[in-house]
């Protein structure tokens, strides 16, 4: 460990802080979500310095792009409700002033009143108290341990993979994962289930974005199936793919384009399953000749795994995207009035 | 091999600032902000003092962490939903006491 | 285990499966309804004759239920028991009768019936029980039961009324659970034994012995209205006639001083509770509350709430009569038990017809009734003569043996109790009598309109008839087996190995 | 597979949203008796680890199942099953597309956790259940609802990020995530500790022991009635499940100090949830408060830690789902029936639905652990065991929370009594959502007569053995 590398570790860990500090205090909404975009590909750094490219490459897709596309459309939301409060849909209560609305943006970061003051020093020293607990709870930890890294080495070779992490999460602990695609597929239940949001507002693409979503889109296509396939091998994996496909559609949703109506029904809904569906059909099928939940047999273990990760990659990407366009596409009911002519799927 | 205590301190200190930030700030977006920022905190401790595991790669904490950032994800997005639905039905992205009567 | 193990379950079923199923009967089915608690009530009548005899045969009768590891559900037909049973049974038959008459067309029959079941089942639970576990069990069930039954008017008033009797029981229910609790830590028993089961802590838990003792019996005295326990019970006197009469002859309060016998008898054993000097001080309470209750009663217009202060009064008769610690005053005790329930449950159903026929609610408007309800009157009369301890009736029998018994265990002061509340009841009931009998009628009272120029209707004017008609022949035939004298001398004889 | 069976079922509501009642009532068919399969094994052959995938821990993760888990599963069956018809019959079909998938997930959620012996599994199991959770309570609308179910999710996030914090603290003292390995490998030191703290902490705020209870009462109130149901019945025992799980297997070695205080916040939960329900105008409001003086008695066994203590909580745990779900079903009958849920003017609704009013009023025994009931079982259990271990002071604390939960209880039924002539037209309540409530009621009952059975499934394999053992051996040395 040289000097340098020591000097990079802390400045990166001071940067951090700092960011985070920046994120949360910034009087201004946007600006904290950009500082929070910032922050996640400075975690993506850390990551490749500890040694988990996996990690980094899952932080900078989802933790950085996506939810920093979700937390931006959110705010552009937010606004466009504050903005445009007479004109959106005069059935839905629309108690706040535009002024107030506009103030609520603005500077709401900073609505902590002088009274709370007290209160303020007292939780600092609080938490203060907690951290200096928790560090000497960290510090007091043996500087060398295994963990399970032997487990994982030793059984690599029967798992069919060879990239222990994905080995870990589809074989070892793939139950976990499978609960996971089921949190991923309730959230946007959840979100669906809200009723319907304010349409987001409807910006024309701009030549730019439109050129650019033609020419990125079949490369983020690429992209995300190698990402898939290296999955096995070296850093990658269906998460990590699922979201680059998911920044194909988000790209694709700014630029205004919408899937046609007829891919909403149940086509739509048939790929936001399909993930959790191949998934569920191998860990029973797997019982079938007297084996375990999930036992995936070293011999077809690879085949089996890849057969899962491409459900599921699919499922990941259109579950993303369709978390980052909110509501639940009037499907069945009503064509929505879409503006983009191209009705390829992906 | 000691900035795993380096970064499990930094991920401690993150996650810290979090609570303060969720408890401290009103607005649900900031609050929103201030959870995921804890999340990173924990994550990068969980996968930091797996480092400890070297030369070897302990890849279990690595697949928790990828678990976690999913999981976190999600539930921004059903926090971010929620709260534009709040926004709509009251008029205000900030959580007001209920009055218990 | 006996051969008649399912008997005392039949005994609780027999009023229990008609209340359930009264419940679900819409309101108008009046027919079924009366079908129904007339052959519930008959059937238990049966079944106790048949207990009766057996148990004087030297039967045992005993139902076990695993209810919790080491802890079972146990009822259990003993001498005891049979003595509550009886009274509770009998009267149940003769108030259902009553009731039915004096509800007729009022609204949530079925409700009212369906409780009223309830609430009997829960009473015989309490006289069967066998173990401590299983008295707290009905006991609290017939709080649950009793409520319905006092705020079935639905007026402010029995709500309020319904409050403040839940608060106390609620509260007397938790004191007896803690104490049964505790007592179950020490001794890993809860079953009634003859004599007690605790002695085995005697010199060692003393102390806490002593409390819980006052835990129980505090549990216990706020149904059996003990000073200063007893307010909730002339507020409940809201509710509907029967209630009042089941309520307060039977089940409420005797219920409590039965308890009380139980744990002195069965829980503690006499010798123990004399040893740990509990007796004397819960004599006292006794005695404060005799004359209390009946100072009080002195001063009550309502007619309703003066026998309610009555009761309060003589309830603790039984009380008084088992913490003497003598074998004669338990026997004045115990048959004050059934006497005093036979006599209360006369006045009330007497002044139910007042009220229901005439609209009379106060003392102060009974003037000349006995002309226009003689037979009404004459009932009540009887009732009131026994209260007051007149021989030959029931109630000189209770207070004699409970004289005597004071005087023999060396209790002196008992006797001027008794003298001063039987001073007392006279002074409250004969006036009452000298206003019906003998006062003209302030205004001309509504002509009757029922058959023969009958003063009221035969379901009102019969039970009081009757439960008059026992308590006299109670009185005269004190001496003849199987009379409640008689038991009692029996249940005493095996408390104190005569 | 318990936990299968209900994504199955999840996959195909959102599939064909058309035929989600049918579908939906099917799964949960399903579930039930595939949870009454497991009893029937268990009955066999004792306690079940089950390796998913083949690997076993540390590297794998294992499924568990004791009477502990036995049971919850089963109430979760029972009340779950209770749940759905009432449901089928309380919303209308563009509600019921959404909550069918949501509520199906939640069960998912319910059967993993209480089956999974893996601590992060255990996260992943906690996340899906609290986000489900909050999905339906804003499945009812409105901002009251929304807003309580933002600060829900928020709770919930936080509970679950100081669980993993501690989590991975644990994981790398011992390398293993498995309940039953680090059991063995558990020494006291400050990492141990700082773990257990985060932890508890992170599950007492969503179980919403006071005084991190602040999130449960809007959140249960303003739900749609078979969400509240769900939320008071299940969703909060799950975090408890696995707090008793680390406290009874994983942190055997700290019992004394950090126990009275869970057992202190316990008796100030009791109450205090007690005094707020008594205060409360709205019905559902007062149920919630109910909840949490509730949920204080089962932090009582926690000092006391005695074989019967723990047996009590559980006893109590159970009939206090069964009883609080017919309780919220019945206010919801209630609600809808009238329009409101204002206390002093439920006379008017009461008298017109005897059967909802029946399963309160049952329910209400229960709560208040009067006999004949599961709740007089768990309280007596609770009660008897605070005496053999002369520590009264808890006794008297559940004593007097029975006399509140009887004066809150009282207040509604009193109400019932009034007469009152019926002046305003009120929407129809099917028979359907009646007797649902009244069979929980019932059951609620029932539990109090089968205590010995019931107290026979808890010994398999000794869940609560572990503790007193540890206890005894702590009290020789």
């Amino acid at each position: 460990m040289t000097l340098l590398q020591w000097a990079f570790d802390g400045l990166l860990g001071i940067t951090l802080i700092w960011l985070a500090w920046r994120t949360l205090a910034s009087a201004d909404l946007f600006k904290a979500i950009v500082l929070f975009i910032a922050f996640g590909l400075l975690m993506s750094l850390a990551w490749v310095r500890l040694n988990a490219p996996d990690i980094a490459l899952a932080e900078a897709a989802i933790g950085a792009g996506l939810t920093g596309a979700l937390l931006l459309v959110a705010l552009a939301r937010l606004n466009v409700v504050a903005a445009q409060t007479g004109d959106i849909e005069s059935n839905t209560k629309q108690i706040s002033a535009p002024e107030d609305s506009a103030r609520t943006t603005a500077v709401v970061g900073q609505g902590v009143s002088n009274k709370h003051n007290l209160f303020q020093y007292f939780l600092v020293l609080m938490l203060s108290a907690v951290a200096a607990g928790l560090a000497y709870a960290v510090l007091s930890l043996p500087s060398e341990a295994p963990g399970l890294s032997r487990d994982v080495a030793e059984n690599l070779n029967v798992s069919g993979v060879s990239n222990p992490v994905t080995a870990v999460l589809l074989n070892f602990r793939g139950y976990d994962t499978l609960l996971e695609m089921a949190v991923l597929l309730l959230a946007l239940l959840g979100v669906w289930s809200l009723n319907r949001l304010p349409e987001q507002y409807e910006s024309s693409p701009g030549l730019v974005l439109d050129m650019l979503s033609r020419l990125l889109v079949p490369l983020l296509l690429l992209v995300a199936g190698y990402l898939l396939w290296v999955g096995s091998r070296a850093p990658g994996g269906a998460f990590q793919a699922g979201s680059v496909l998911a920044a194909a559609g988000v790209l694709l949703l700014l630029a205004g384009w919408r899937p046609a109506a007829r891919f909403l029904g149940w086509p739509l809904r048939f790929a936001l399953i399909i993930g959790l569906a191949v998934f569920v059909s191998v860990a029973l099928l797997m019982m079938l000749p007297g084996g375990q939940l999930l036992q995936l047999p070293p011999a077809f273990a690879g085949a089996l795994i890849l057969l899962i990760e491409t459900a599921a990659t699919l499922s990941i990407g259109v579950t993303l995207a369709a978390l980052f366009y909110g509501s639940r596409p009037r499907s069945e009911q009503i064509p929505p009035h879409h503006t983009g002519s191209g009705g390829e799927n992906e | 091999m000691n900035n795993a205590y380096l970064y499990a301190l930094t991920g401690i200190v993150l996650f810290t600032l979090g609570l303060y930030a969720l408890i401290i700030y009103s607005h649900l977006l900031r609050k929103i902000l201030a959870i995921n920022i804890m999340a990173s905190g924990v994550f990068l401790q969980l996968v930091a003092l797996s480092t400890r595991a070297r030369p070897l790669l302990d890849a279990v904490p690595h697949a928790m962490v990828i678990t976690g950032i999913v999981v976190a994800v999600s539930a921004t997005a059903l926090a971010l939903a929620l709260m534009l639905r709040l926004r709509d039905a009251s008029g205000s992205a900030e959580l007001i006491e209920e009055s218990t009567e | 285990m006996s051969e008649y193990f399912e008997l005392p379950l039949l005994i609780l079923a027999s009023s229990m499966i008609p209340g359930l199923i009264i419940f679900m009967l819409p309101e108008e089915a009046v027919r079924t309804r009366i079908a129904l608690n007339m052959s519930g009530a008959l059937i238990k009548v049966m079944l106790v004759g048949f207990v009766i005899w057996g148990v004087s045969n030297g039967q045992q009768y005993e139902t076990r239920l695993p209810f919790l590891p080491g802890l079972d559900l146990v009822l259990k037909a003993d001498a005891l028991s049979i003595l509550f049973i009886t009274l509770s049974t009998v009267l149940w038959l003769v108030t259902t009768v009553y009731a039915i008459g004096y509800l007729e067309n009022s609204p949530h029959r079925s409700r009212f019936f369906g409780f009223f079941s309830l609430c009997v089942t829960a009473t015989v639970g309490i006289a069967l029980a066998g173990n401590l576990i299983t008295f707290v069990l009905f006991y609290e069930l017939l709080t649950l039961t009793t409520y319905p039954l006092i705020v079935h008017r639905g007026t402010e008033e029995a709500r309020q009324a319904g409050r403040t009797y839940l608060i106390h029981t609620m509260f007397g229910g938790a004191l007896l659970l803690l104490g049964t609790v505790w007592l179950y830590s020490l001794t890993g028993t809860l079953e009634f034994t003859q004599r007690g089961f605790v002695s085995g802590l005697l010199p060692d838990h003393d102390n806490s012995l002593i409390i819980i003792f006052v835990l129980l019996i505090a549990g216990l005295g706020v149904k059996a209205a003990l000073v200063p326990l007893h307010s909730w019970l002339p507020r409940a006197m809201v509710a509907p006639a029967p209630v009042s009469a089941l309520l307060h002859a039977v089940a409420v309060v005797k219920a409590g001083a039965f308890g009380i016998v139980r744990v002195i008898y069965d829980v503690y054993g006499i010798e123990v509770a004399s040893t740990l000097g509990v007796t004397l001080p819960l004599a006292i309470v006794a005695a404060i509350t005799v004359i209390y209750g009946s100072v009080r009663a002195l001063f009550q217009d309502d007619l309703k709430r003066r026998l309610a202060f009555s009761t309060i009064s003589q309830v603790s008769y039984i009380t008084l009569g088992i913490a003497v610690a003598g074998p004669i005053a338990t026997i004045g005790g115990l048959v004050h038990l059934v006497h005093q329930g036979m006599m209360k449950i006369t006045l009330f159903f007497c002044a139910g017809n007042l009220a229901e026929t005439l609209g009379i609610h106060k003392v102060s408007e009974m003037d000349g009734v006995g002309r226009r309800m003689p037979l009404t009157m004459a009932a009540f009369t009887l009732g009131a003569f026994g209260m007051m301890g007149a021989p030959p009736l029931a109630g000189f029998v209770s207070k004699w043996y409970l004289g005597l018994g004071a005087l023999d265990a060396g209790q002196d002061w008992v006797i001027f109790i008794l003298a001063g509340s039987s001073l007392l009841n006279a002074m409250y009931f004969l006036p009452i009598l000298h206003r019906a009998w003998f006062r003209e009628p302030m205004h001309e009272w509504p002509a009757t309109h029922y058959l023969w120029r009958r003063e009221t209707a035969w379901a009102l004017l019969l039970p009081p008839l009757f439960t008059a008609f026992l308590s006299l022949l109670l009185g005269l035939l004190a001496s003849l087996p199987y009379s409640p004298l008689e038991w009692a001398r029996f249940i005493t004889s095996l408390q104190y190995a005569l | 597979m318990l936990i299968v069976l209900p994504l199955i079922g999840t996959l195909l509501c959102f599939l064909l949203p058309r035929q989600v009642k049918a579908l939906g009532l099917m799964t949960a068919l399903a579930i039930a008796a595939s949870a009454v399969a497991l009893l029937w094994q268990l009955l066999q052959q004792g306690a079940m680890r089950y390796s998913v995938g083949g690997w076993g821990a540390p590297l794998g993760i294992d499924l568990y199942a004791d009477g502990l888990s036995l049971l919850m599963l089963l109430i979760t069956a029972t009340v779950g099953l209770a749940i759905s018809i009432y449901a089928n019959a309380a919303f209308k079909l563009d509600k019921l597309v959404h909550f069918w998938p949501l509520w199906l997930l939640l069960w998912t959620a319910l059967n993993a956790l209480f089956l999974s012996a893996d601590l992060f599994n255990l996260y992943v199991s906690l996340e899906l259940l609290g986000l489900s959770a909050v999905a339906l309570v804003a499945l009812a609308g409105g901002s009251a609802a929304l807003g309580a179910a933002m600060r829900y999710l928020l709770v919930s996030l936080l509970g679950s990020m100081l669980y993993l914090l501690g989590l991975a603290l644990l994981y790398h003292s011992f390398a293993s995530v498995d309940i039953a390995i680090l059991a063995q490998r558990m020494e006291s030191t400050p990492a141990v500790w700082a773990a257990m703290a985060l932890m508890t902490v992170g599950l007492l705020l969503k179980t919403a022991l006071f005084p991190l209870h602040f999130w449960l009462p809007p959140a249960h109130a303003n739900a749609p009635a078979a969400v509240s149901a769900l939320l008071s019945a299940l969703v909060v025992k799950g975090s408890f499940y696995i707090l008793l799980r680390l406290w009874l297997e994983v942190f055997p070695l700290s019992h004394a100090a950090p126990g009275q205080l869970l057992g202190l916040l316990g008796a100030a939960a009791i109450l205090w949830g007690g005094v707020q329900a008594l205060r409360q105008t709205r019905l559902k409001m007062l149920i919630a408060y109910s909840t949490v003086s509730q949920l204080g008695y089962l932090f009582i066994a926690f000092p006391l830690a005695t074989t019967m203590a723990w047996k009590g909580a559980m006893y109590l745990l159970l009939s206090h789902a069964l009883a609080k779900s017919a309780m919220f079903l019945a206010a919801g009958n209630l609600l809808l029936f009238g329009g409101h849920d204002r206390i002093t003017q439920l006379d008017r609704v009461a008298q017109r639905l005897p059967l909802t009013l029946a399963a309160f009023a049952l329910a209400g025994v229960s709560i208040i652990g009067l006999p004949i009931s599961g709740g007089f079982i768990g309280k007596w259990l609770l009660l008897t065991a605070a005496m053999q271990s002369g520590e009264w002071g808890w006794a008297v604390v559940m004593i007097l929370g029975s006399l509140l939960a009887a004066a809150y209880i009282f207040k509604v039924i009193g109400y019932a009594f009034t007469q009152a002539e019926v002046t305003h037209e009120a929407c129809e309540v099917s028979k359907t959502m009646g007797a649902t409530a009244f069979v929980l009621a019932l059951a609620a009952i029932v539990l109090g007569l089968i205590a010995p059975w019931l107290l026979a499934l808890m010994d398999i394999a000794e869940p609560f053995a572990m503790s007193s053992a540890a206890l005894n051996a702590g009290a020789a040395a």
